[in-house]
């Protein structure tokens, strides 16, 4: 599936996310679902529209045009600068895990056309969590972006500083949100887009500081833990707290769009904000709807 | 979080506690059966304060939690009283509510007009239940913004003290949206046109913390800890065991010391022998000479120039490998 | 306030309330008997029509206002859906709430990207309570002004569409700063550093209308009203007498012509016969052609000058002696 | 009393507005108060601290020092535009009423030593409502603070837009805000004083848009009615509902400043923001503290 990407030793990944079985079982509403199914359908129950989390990998896939996808950092990594215990040991085992150096991925790529740099955090590797690395990275996009005159769109899912780098990892809030600062005073859009689960500190940093906030149905969207802030306040918290639907009624997000609108919202919005087109527009990337969207997802998995 | 504190974690903790036990014990005797035990108290006293002596003298990163979050420890309106003078508070976000867990004034330090921000720990509990115990809502981060803003229309520079265990993890202040709030808060900092400097004092608890702390120079006390987790938490987190704070407290990092090798933290401000709490207006004095050595020459760089500093010094925090 | 509206006030209007009643008295007898009174029910018709026109003709303030709050009349939504393209609405003022009262939305204009905002009646009893009847809360005002500011940063034209019986008159609303959330989009959208046209379709009802219609053009349907209090609180005020509103809408000077003359409004857009519900495609196409001809001019001037314009412009509206 | 003022026409008010018997009756209190005792108080209840309402002139004299005003536009007055029923009887009455000639006095004096540009709204003028002289005047008077380089402090005391001038008092609110906001652009500061009561059009335009927002105690501070308000809420509000306190604690004004302390709160801002000081400071204007501010309101008092 991933013959785009120009990293084999990521082509391993899908495998091991999604183990072999045919069926899934959907975590909401207990239906049994076909597997192929499931993928066809961008990850979303066809039964009850729950949003399973993807991978880095997966996202990069469903959201940019074919093929046009160029990494950039893709080495870049966490030392241990705390020498802190177990640490090493942690960030090689997210790296075997999801075959990727870091908890984001960055780069350039196209979306219906559409240029723009683009970072997508990974929370399979280490909760998605934001240590130097994944502050460096997204540092980076946002000045790529400036450099090049482009978009930035970044699409997290984390559950916020990798505290393993203690305060260094506190320091990435300031680094990546001054560098997101230095974007919207050039005059470039930032797109934010907020994935199950987005919280603690990156929550607190360039994940709230898009010019427009999109996320996904259902996903978890907070600063605090649910459990640390039932502790506080000695009672339940309803249901739909910390969602994203919960957060639009907030007025804390701009929009909620399922996965299969997501690719065409964003590209909408990078057409509004003036993103530069490549020409002629990549066969792929014809005008993004529900159904290209999971037959590009159908016939990638059938890759495999 | 303010957390209660596990017991203390090394032998010198532990002899410390009984000799004060004991103290008390024959103090108490004393008193109820008017006996004179001057002469067995003086001794143990005496003991007593060897150990503290060898504590203080090096303290552990977990005695340096526990001085940070000391009871007796100078809040931040010992600072303004003592620091400034003609200061007039500034109350409210101009939105939705005025948040006393987060001090903003007008001010002068010597004279010179500053614009001063702070987490406004209680002194005791009442004052700590009215102040939340000094962690914010989403609305005393925005009266920290709205205040700084004004530092930056009149070019004042901005002195922000630090001293909070945290954002405040509340339903009402996820609603309102704190980390919004946080976010917001820090790129505005990192482009604030005027000159910041921040003083931890004592807790720097997270985003709670920097979402006051973006600028242009960082000023911590010797006890002070900054850190992006309680210690506890992390221990929690880390090894399902809170009563292992002491260790996170030491892999953390989170010490003054180790902060000026990271980098984060441009200068330790020395406290009194034992902890600011000892001689409080010591430790105020501490700070008074840092900012009597920086302030003059705070603002005297061009605007431009300070912020391509401020950016780069964030920008070059953190290790990575390539 | 969506005030209940007292009855009609002329001898046009009870002619033709008189006609009105007889025609549905018939056409009930008519129903109930299954007798033919279609020859007198039609000529009833024609001397009803007969009377409109001559209402129409020449409507007085007060049909006017009655044709700005039509409850047919076209609504915001008509218009997005009419004038524009690839429409994306945003949500929420990033601190507070979503005001379902206020919509912001990204457009296009015969492909030209603008921002969009505007109060959000609605077309029916539970639209209009969900929306509050077009009335923003303070976030409402607030959302707005974040949308806008996206506007100044891609140097995008606003179009504010306003169509609100005013602010407000609840505690919530006082309590979050509608006061402060109307003066300062005043304020924000004087010195906005991209071109903003207004275009008031309905009610354009005080504090709560001006708080998005500060801009370089203000555009006016023929029956809409703009207005610094509703006739109905006027006449309670000044008369003791809320049935007076007649008189008071006559006073106030409320109508897009009289608008005009004052120099608040500098185009009145025309709508069709007897008001824009009668066919509110022909309203939204009267706009269309105002927005054709002026956006392609619409930043063409830099912005200095632009602002320079538009404060001139503000500054030298009221009539006073020295 | 008025004497440093350079209009004796003035002269005549301080009598007509507070009847001649020897006691007033405190409206809070209901206490009986000794009316030279009241006066020397600065008008404030001796006994529950009471923020009687004071005349434009009254708080230009315990504000200002001594012989410092020098008024602008003394004679700009509202025309009837409209020609709106009974609105040029209720101007003459108003004018004849107050001595003034519109709800607004503006000029620049010093305060303490420190030059300002200042504004009073006299909420005795037709309830202190703005119309296009008084957005006239509080635009002059924000572009005078621009035009010589000082700051601007407006007291306010107003009903809202004056609704016998249609929506050209509505454009008032654009206007004066406007102007406010060139003042801010220029970097000079503004500092807002509501007094009892401030509501409306007022509070929806130049009053909640200073640097700083001051507030007497007690005065009411709105944008709607209260009575408009229990109408569409069908319950009662609290009584300190709109009072200055509420408005602190609900986070839009920055402090709440007795009468007595105003003087030299508003010194110390001046003072704080650079305002330019006159030497030598002017004889009365001893560092402001609750007894100078009494003396000189006796001492006024005692002119009579
Ligand atoms: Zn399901
Ligand atoms: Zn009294």
């Amino acid at each position: 599936m991933l013959n785009w990407l120009r990293r084999p030793k990521y082509s391993s990944l899908q495998r091991r996310d999604m183990p072999a079985g045919l069926w899934a079982k959907c975590p909401r509403c207990n239906n049994l679902i076909y597997r192929k199914e499931l993928e066809r359908n961008l990850k979303v129950c066809p039964k009850c529209g729950f949003h399973h989390r993807l991978t880095a990998l997966e996202r990069l896939e469903i959201t940019l045009d074919q093929d046009s996808f160029e990494e950039i950092d893709a080495e870049l990594t966490s030392t241990d600068p705390l020498k802190f215990e177990g640490y090493p040991q942690k960030l090689q085992e997210a790296k075997e895990k999801t075959g990727g150096a870091e908890a984001v991925i960055t780069g350039e790529g196209t979306i219906d056309g559409y240029r723009t740099v683009i970072g997508v955090l990974d929370f399979h590797f280490m909760g998605g969590s934001m240590g130097s690395a994944v502050g460096e990275k997204v540092a980076r996009a946002s000045e790529q972006a400036r450099d090049r005159q482009l978009p930035l769109v970044m699409f997290s899912a984390s559950g916020g500083a990798r505290m393993q780098e203690g305060a260094l990892s506190l320091m990435q809030l300031a680094k990546t949100s001054a560098a997101v600062g230095r974007l919207h005073d050039a005059g470039f859009p930032y797109i934010s887009v907020m994935c199950d689960p987005t919280t603690g500190g990156v929550t607190a940093s360039f994940a709230f500081l898009g010019d427009v906030i999109l996320a996904e149905p259902g996903a978890l969207i907070g600063f605090a833990g649910r459990r640390v802030i039932e502790q506080t306040i000695r009672h339940k918290l309803p249901d739909d707290f910390q969602t994203a639907e919960f957060c639009l009624n907030k007025g804390l997000i701009d929009l909620v769009v399922t996965r299969s609108d997501m690719r065409s919202t964003v590209a909408r919005l990078l057409s509004f904000f003036g993103a530069p087109r490549v020409e002629p527009v990549p066969v792929a990337a014809e005008p993004a709807t529900p159904e290209p969207a999971q037959s590009r997802s159908g016939s990638s998995a059938a890759d495999e | 979080m303010a957390a209660t504190l596990p017991g203390p974690s090394t032998d010198l903790d532990r002899q410390l506690q009984d000799l004060e036990g004991e103290i008390e014990r024959l103090r108490r005797l004393a008193r109820e059966q008017a006996i004179d035990l001057g002469g067995e108290i003086a001794t143990l006293e005496t003991r007593a304060e060897d150990v503290r002596k060898k504590i203080y003298t090096n303290p552990s990163p977990w005695h340096i939690v526990q001085l940070a979050r000391h009871s007796q420890r100078p809040r931040l309106v010992d600072f303004v009283a003592s620091l400034f003078t003609d200061v007039v508070e500034l109350h409210g976000d101009r939105l939705f509510r005025d948040d006393p867990a987060m001090l903003a004034a007008l001010a002068r330090f010597e004279g010179r007009p500053v614009v001063v921000v702070g987490h406004n720990k209680g002194k005791d509990t009442k004052e700590n239940i009215a102040r939340n115990f000094g962690m914010p809502y989403p609305e005393g981060y925005r009266k920290a913004l709205r205040v700084m803003r004004l530092a930056e229309k009149f070019h004042y520079p901005v002195i922000a003290f630090v001293d909070t265990p945290g954002a405040f993890p509340g339903d009402e202040a996820e609603e309102r949206g704190q980390a919004e709030a946080i976010a917001r808060n820090i790129e505005e900092m990192s482009r604030l046109r005027t000159s910041v400097i921040v003083v931890i004092t004592g807790e720097g608890g997270s985003g709670g913390a920097l979402a006051i702390a973006v600028g242009d120079l960082t000023l911590m006390l010797q006890y002070a800890i900054y850190t992006v987790i309680s210690p506890e938490g992390c221990a929690a987190i880390l090894w399902h065991d809170a009563t292992k704070a002491a260790e996170a407290a030491a892999a953390l990092r989170l010490t003054a010391k180790d902060l000026q090798a990271l980098k984060i933290v441009d200068e330790v401000l020395p406290e009194p022998f034992g902890g600011a709490h000892r001689d409080p207006e010591a430790a105020i004095t501490s700070v008074r000479s840092a900012l009597q050595r920086h302030l003059p020459g705070m603002g005297q760089m061009p605007v431009q120039a300070m912020l391509e500093r401020r950016y780069a010094k964030y920008r070059s925090l953190g290790q990575i490998v390539a």
